[in-house]
């Protein structure tokens, strides 16, 4: 089985989980209240949740490697359009 | 310009406060108000501002004075973002120079409420309507940049959800404005119908309502600060348009005020409403509608900049401009 | 039914907070009261109904008419869970016919506290030792449930934490209840001891807290539309079930308030323990000990529709009734 | 070394937490207010935190693979119990 | 000891809440008060408190008086932890012993301020310059400790950031010193030159004050309990330590207080100072610039066993000393 | 490439994240107000948040295999003087 970890901005977390859902994912974890760096340097705090800015939420997915593919397909237009970053590892049940 | 205005206004708790929240992060200190405490308290003056102004709109009522201000109120929103927009074409691209005009053409709540409090130190009346103004200058601008985008730029692909149905969603809406003209409309069928109740909410709503500002000022000053050193990398063409653009857009509010005959209080909340920007209901829906668009522009110009800018200098300068140009104004 | 009493709850500010949260999410608005928020606002009217129920009931003394109304208080929280679970099992099996009976036995503080308001507004005085039934009546249907539970599947296999001592844990030591039944016996002793603190604590747990309830009310309104949802797939006997039981519990509630002769105030309160469902006590007792219900089942049912109910439609109706059978009542 | 990864209702931390303690694990970390979505369907949000239904928590173990046995068996009946998730994914110290 | 005094201070609702928290944990309630709410309620103590001491300085002014008793307590910070260090090291470690030397020299806000709230329910006067005092004891304590460390351990290894900028910047800048200085400040300013503001604060910093401390202590009822848990295993020494340090230091407290002729709400607020240990400045500096101390030894003693100490039998122990003792000192 | 899992104080994270961004890493997520127990035994718990005792933060890191040297000899002494933890795993981009 695959881990996989997305890192978005919070406001886009809805559309991602729909994407999510739509592909059958057999479940998702989702930690909000995220901040960090990215690509583009821009710093994402705590202290703008207040804002329109949000902070990130990180999702994690545990789910059978063939679902890499169509979360792919549906995932990185989303990630392209609103930036953030998806990552894959090996997992495997307790 | 009045020094004694300027000395009120200055050394008021609220602006004290927030120059604390500056200095602290100039300073290096490591005071912060964790999340998401400064959203109670910013969903709380919203309810609160939302529901007095509610109660006094019920008490004037929506005579014609009432109806003309806020069509001014809602020209200054169409006619700020299309002006921005022209000019900031110059430097930045369309999505930018878009969300940049969509938040100078919107306005801050907090600034509002600032405002207001300085009047009520000062014993100038204003009237409750304004909010009405408040509330409803807040979408339109959302809808222009979303407009002038789609205009400006045909071919952008469709990656993000740029649908009317979701503009318009974004514009009417988001939290900041749901709650407000919620509260607004609370208020009043609480005043016609309900009056008792307009008693019982007044220590939440009424007596606690400075203080609350104060500490959230005290956060707003932490946060400005931190915008500041964005700001810096933006360069001069837009620090420059952050401190212009309030004192034009000021001017055309007073003349407004003038020709509607608005007291000094209503005159002051309106240019105030005109030289504000948004930073919490424009940023939330540029990011989701033109996600093209740098947020740490928009966000950082009208947070760090002409945020501050309106209420340390701006407040008390509009009302000493006030004070000259419609001394005979009702008030 | 008292068509003035519905519009004077129908428009007073707590339950027009309830419907703009309730709007909010029919609307798709993105308002959210962050977490912890609604848990300092849950446990703020939890400390403060105890503590001013603590030195009402300090005042009022424990004669016998207190004491017989916290036994019919007692009663119902043991009849009403073995009766609902009765009915439930012709659709449910045990687990969740239990964990629903458990919900439906014990009370909804913020209900009780809504009531409360009401009286408040319409100046129809009420007796502090109400909160004691109140605090009385969260714990024994969770004992209640648990029972049924050990009795009707004896062969469970030992997996969830269910011997006595944890369900006595759960039942009297889990937050809500220990807040309540604490502050009131703080109540009960400042008032006996150091009569100054009242007077200190007034304008906190007083003044304060109408304005908060509205605020929680508006966080309830979100979440209990967000349940309606789940609801919907919980089927029609459910949806009939959390809207029937409140009526009758509140028909039981009235005879035994016309026995007791209690007055129009607490006839009232007393009706409404009666025809409230636990959202915040018992579901956390249940997701520990009986595993084996759907949450989603006691939980929609409770928070998301028998909770508005009551307080937009059982409030009014219940008191509009109580002035009809019990007019001679004692104010 | 092993990364252990367990998403549990925050009711059962305690529990859970109790028998990671037993078998002797080197350290965990835990991350609560995780909303999500399980094998049930049940959606956990933050709305709920203040009700009895509260979030979930994720547990972060990194630790021996001779751990991962007796792990197992400590863990699988509350999982089994009280639903949630445990997945395993190779790690070694920085 | 006055029995009326302990009892008037065991049944004020603030004592009474801070044993409900404990109760919460002994008994093993699942009551929290989540992250970051006791923040919120920390931030607005120390706010309120600075502000209301500034006010109430700029009426008093800074006369010989006022500059003596200050001086007074920098001494105190300087010399208790000093005096701590020389004990400490016969059972610590340099670095333990500077740690916990640091705490003890150091104070604690919340206990300065249940007793102004204690001296408040007696209606014995105390002047707002105390507030300053409390203010200027915070900081030194800390400086010396380091100075310690870097004298009695000169070959620790450069590995934390132990360079005198960052000492000072802990010492004066971290987030409670600077928010209680300058809400100090803002209230000087505003008294003196906005005294309006001081009117639209009181709601917020005034009247509330009181209840939003005992929900407060509440929590720190919660903590305190959980931190005796640790305590246990460090020691008879350092359980001794924690309760003799708090009588010796009032006794040099109460000692200069009657050299000063301090008038006895003064003398008690004075040495509550001297007796009380900081948990919230202190251990953010330690953690920081002497990460070789046991943050769980430093942080245990003052916050679960000097603490509870202080605001349950210190405070009306030292008032009943100061009757007899400075029977004649002015009110 | 690479993940990087560290759990450090919050007080020490600023200076962690100074570091992070002196040898270059792509970008970082953090997460605060994680609670844990760590090689010492000392239980960290949100309750303490209000003090000058903080949380812990879990920072993430994901980045190319090259940098994990530097990283090491960039965040080995931190750890060494304010504890923590730091661990790696493989991954990559979805
Ligand atoms: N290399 C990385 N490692 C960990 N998190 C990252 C990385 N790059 C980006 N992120 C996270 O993803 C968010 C969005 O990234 P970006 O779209 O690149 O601005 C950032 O704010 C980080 O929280
Ligand atoms: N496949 C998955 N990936 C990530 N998290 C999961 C997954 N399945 C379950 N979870 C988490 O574990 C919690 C409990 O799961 P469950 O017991 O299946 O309802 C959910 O609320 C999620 O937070
Ligand atoms: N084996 C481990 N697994 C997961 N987290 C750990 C582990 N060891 C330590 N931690 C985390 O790192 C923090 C500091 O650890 P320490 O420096 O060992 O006290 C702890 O509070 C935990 O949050
Ligand atoms: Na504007
Ligand atoms: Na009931
Ligand atoms: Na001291």
């Amino acid at each position: 089985m695959k881990r996989l970890d997305l890192l978005v901005n919070e406001r886009e977390l809805e559309l991602l989980l729909k994407r999510l859902e739509q592909v059958g994912v057999p479940g998702y974890s989702v930690n909000r209240h995220v901040t960090g760096r990215g690509g583009s340097g821009t710093v994402v705090s705590e202290a703008m949740e207040f804002s329109g800015f949000g902070a990130n939420a990180h999702v994690i997915v545990f789910c059978d490697s063939s679902l890499l593919e169509p979360l792919a397909a549906e995932l990185k237009p989303l990630l392209k359009t609103y930036g953030g970053v998806a990552y894959v590892s090996d997992a495997k049940p307790l | 310009m009045d020094t004694a205005l300027v000395l009120q206004n200055l050394l008021s708790p609220a602006i004290l406060f927030f120059f604390l929240g500056v200095f602290a992060v100039l300073l290096g200190s490591d005071l912060e108000i964790p999340a998401p405490l400064p959203k109670l308290f910013s969903l709380y003056l919203l309810l609160s501002i939302g529901f007095k102004g509610g109660v006094e709109l019920q008490a004037s009522g929506l005579g014609p004075d009432v109806l003309l201000t806020i069509g001014a109120a809602l020209l200054m929103a169409v006619l700020v973002p299309l002006a921005a927009f022209a000019l900031l074409r110059t430097q930045f691209d369309v999505f930018n120079a878009a969300a940049l005009a969509g938040a100078y053409g919107s306005i801050s709540a907090v600034t509002f409420i600032t405002a207001e409090s300085f009047l009520r130190v000062l014993q100038i009346p204003s009237d409750g309507y304004m909010v009405a103004a408040l509330a409803l200058m807040e979408s339109p601008a959302i809808i222009v940049a979303l407009l002038l985008v789609k205009l400006a730029a045909q071919d952008r692909g469709a990656a993000a959800d740029t649908g009317w149905g979701s503009v318009l969603h974004e514009a009417f809406l988001n939290s900041s404005v749901f709650l407000l003209v919620g509260s607004l409309l609370i208020g009043l069928l609480v005043a016609q119908y309900s009056p008792s109740g307009i008693a019982k909410m007044e220590p939440f709503t009424g007596q606690l309502f400075y203080g609350a500002l104060c500490f959230f000022l005290l956060d707003m000053g932490i946060v400005a600060a931190q915008r500041l050193a964005d700001l810096k990398q933006a360069g001069a063409f837009l620090i420059g348009f952050s401190l212009l653009t309030p004192l034009v857009n000021a001017s055309v509010g007073l003349g407004l005020a003038s020709v509607l005959h608005l007291s000094q209080g209503n005159a002051l909340l309106f240019m105030v409403l005109c030289a504000s920007a948004s930073y919490i209901a424009v940023p939330a829906a540029m990011r989701m509608t033109v996600p093209e668009a740098n947020p740490s522009l928009y966000i950082s110009s009208a947070l760090g900049m002409t945020f501050p800018f309106n209420i340390i200098v701006g407040i008390p300068l509009y009302l000493s401009v006030i004070e000259r140009v419609l001394p005979g104004a009702s008030l």
